[in-house]
């Protein structure tokens, strides 16, 4: 089962005005370098985009910001981004605020035939508002609904023509469960394999939720915070 | 005298327990891991998906795909693990991270906490806090006992937007460490040199004050 | 005549379609893959935790830590994976498997199937069947028209404990291929040299007949 | 943290009469047959066994059966055990009988702090029974409730000095979503390494899940069901 597809462009025929995207990534780490800028260069606009953050004002999905082709944004986390704050605040921008812990398993219950789960957080926030509260063991809990994707837009390390998957590190953050809660998923990746190389006990992510996959052009890889100790 | 961020660090260490896991917020609670005490072995837990986090990268050897939630390069221990963000929050949810140390802007007596938003003016956005302050059984609040106008954060009643309700059990500051029972701040002890009065005098919600506050030991 | 086990294996494997992933139950089903139609590739969920499963081991290469749901030692292809019980399930409940060909006690003219219990005499349990059947979009059930007693299981009602309601499309047994639409059955090929008449005779259940009933092509 | 005990009979202390145990495998693949053995020994009686099979008549958890030491099994699949049957049809045992992945999904729910979701599966069954029902997307679902135990007993390859697991192939199957969801977590595995031998990028069972492991002794690793095609 061939999933390969020749490059970047053939890997996002079919997205357009208004859809949904689910794109991977923890700050810049694990993110969809080449599909981004793709959807730069489409121009494609109204989407709404399911991201933990929003990348920053230079890369990530923050070019996506840049071009207003996002008109709303799912995401947990975005305060590394001028311009989206701008937009936030403004109300050029539809934006609607997760629970880090809520959004990754409300990707994954969307790609797991689960509608609806109940967690505690978020209970007696905002974040609770027109949400069903139930208890459970004396603790209560709100109901959150599973989320889905026209587009899930994934970045592996390696992946095989099966469209099997391995993640490096903390790069792999919420590309699994984007990948399970894509009508269509995407997976760019750095080092694409014949099928068989990989070790079936180490994938990370079955083929089974990969549609299309393809080699990234180039990885930049930006680093947000770069730390470092100075060796004496 | 008033501790700066590395003394509130060094007196949250003193909290930590043999074998426990943690999980620190962005910030003075990231300070924590410098100060781990003699003799006990704890794992940091960082939300972005690694168990078994160590000190920053030597320079040149940093990896983009290896950072904290905080997004700063970082390095692992040996028998770290790696995982996604969903099971990354089951662990949090399901209670396995045994102390979550994290940043507030408000804090009220009841326990409920506010550090994600101030209506039209800054809004970040609650990454993984809600999570954390919801299913954690064991919080610490690492935070100044005022903000810049000189307004108390420890309060009768939040008025910044939640980030969770009822949940935090003790607060560090510069000038003390408190304790919330029975809908009321307990103090615990006081920074070196700082007096009772000081404290009384920042905290605006209500102040249990024992005849005898201990000085911290740091 | 009526078709043995390997003629329905035959049949139903003409119903798979290039790219699909599919997952097939034990009994005749587990022999649909010995008949995959030239030119296309399937791949085969167990949902015991893993795809792309090949055929048998040689002798003396059986690996008691590679077995599929019906608990048969197996190989796996290039290309396979391992996984979980709850990430199998997330592909079953999450409609990733394209197909699912099932066993059945009885089915009845709503899509109601019945395959896990007969009260008071035999309890196996549902196993991942519940699961398959509520989740699938394409369900092929493959079984035999009536019991050892001569008795219909093709059904205006079950009769026993079910398994899933409204979900069967089609059903496939030794003697012909049913679809379900409207509350009835449709006759859509016989077994060759199958008799129209002793179809309808052995389905207790209302179907419907059209004038030309083609053959099946084995 | 070093979570390593001698032994089994060290792994298993405090596991009383009247306790709830999870033990992973499916069929007798990747069952903690050292662990078993030993229940056997200690004789602790009344216990619920959350499992997804019961093993056969003389291995896996028919072993238990045989003695009578279980009260009330939650299994999904339980066709290949005579004992259990009679006990079952007797009224000796206690037998909740649950789909499959509603069982995976319930461990994992009780480990991962989700009390309740809603699945499609059982809807319409017996399963359904006295459970809430709700329609999401025009098909009815069924709340199903979290499970948890007292001890949570799991098997794997590799695991290390903190706790960190490895399966094989199939033996992973429930294995994963028990460690999350037992009190109390024990691993027995086939190799134990010092901690930093394994890839962290391959764990499949992060340590934090568990709190003792074990090299077993022995592992007979049955059977069931010998298939093999002939070579020409």
């Amino acid at each position: 089962m061939n999933k390969v597809v020749k490059n970047v462009e053939e890997a996002l025929v079919g997205i357009e005005d208004g859809m949904t995207l689910m794109l991977g990534g923890f700050g810049l780490c694990g993110i969809p370098e080449n599909s981004i800028a793709q959807l730069v260069k489409l121009g494609v606009k109204e989407l709404t985009c399911i991201s933990n953050n929003a990348g920053v004002d230079d890369f990530g999905l923050g070019l996506l910001l840049h071009g207003r082709q996002i008109k709303k944004m799912i995401s947990s986390y975005v305060g590394e981004n001028a311009e989206f704050e701008r937009q936030m605040l403004s109300g050029e921008l539809i934006v609607d605020l997760i629970p880090q812990g809520s959004l990754a398993e409300r990707c994954r219950a969307g790609g797991a035939g689960i509608p609806a789960f109940f967690t505690p957080a978020g209970y007696g926030t905002e974040v609770a508002e027109g949400k069903e509260v139930r208890e459970f063991n004396g603790k209560p809990h709100i109901l959150e609904m599973a989320l889905t994707a026209d587009f899930a837009i994934v970045k592996a390390w390696k992946g095989d023509t099966e469209g099997n998957l391995i993640f490096k590190a903390t790069a792999r953050n919420f590309n699994p469960m984007m990948a399970m809660a894509g009508k269509i998923t995407i997976a760019e990746v750095e080092e694409l394999v014949p099928a068989g190389e990989l070790n079936p006990n180490d994938i990370h992510t079955p083929g089974i939720f990969v549609q299309r996959i393809f080699k990234g052009e180039k990885f930049e890889k930006r680093i947000e915070q770069r730390t470092v100790r100075i060796k004496n | 005298m008033a501790l700066d961020k590395i003394g509130i660090a060094k007196r949250i260490a003193q909290e930590l327990r043999d074998g426990w896991y943690v999980n620190l917020g962005i910030g003075i609670p990231t300070l924590v891991a410098n100060y781990i005490p003699e003799g006990i072995e704890v794992e940091f837990q960082s939300e972005n998906g690694v168990l078994g986090m160590g000190p920053f990268p030597f320079e040149g050897e940093e990896d983009a795909d290896l950072i904290n939630a905080g997004k700063q390069t970082i390095t692992v221990l040996k028998g770290a693990a790696f995982f996604d963000s969903a099971m990354s929050f089951s662990m949090i949810r399901g209670q396995h991270v045994q102390l979550t140390v994290l940043g507030a802007m408000e804090v009220s007596q009841n326990g409920d906490i506010a550090n994600w938003k101030i209506p039209g003016k800054m809004v970040k956005g609650m990454g993984g806090a809600m999570d954390l302050v919801a299913s954690a059984e064991n919080i610490i609040v690492a935070m100044m006992h005022s903000n810049r106008e000189g307004e108390s954060k420890i309060l009768k009643k939040c008025t910044l937007p939640l980030t969770g309700v009822g949940c935090v059990k003790k607060i560090v500051t510069e000038l003390a460490v408190l304790e919330i029972r029975d809908n009321k701040f307990y103090l615990i002890e006081r920074a070196p040199g700082v007096s009772v009065e000081e404290i009384v005098s920042k905290t605006e919600g209500d102040l249990v004050v024992p005849d005898f506050v201990p000085e911290m030991v740091l």
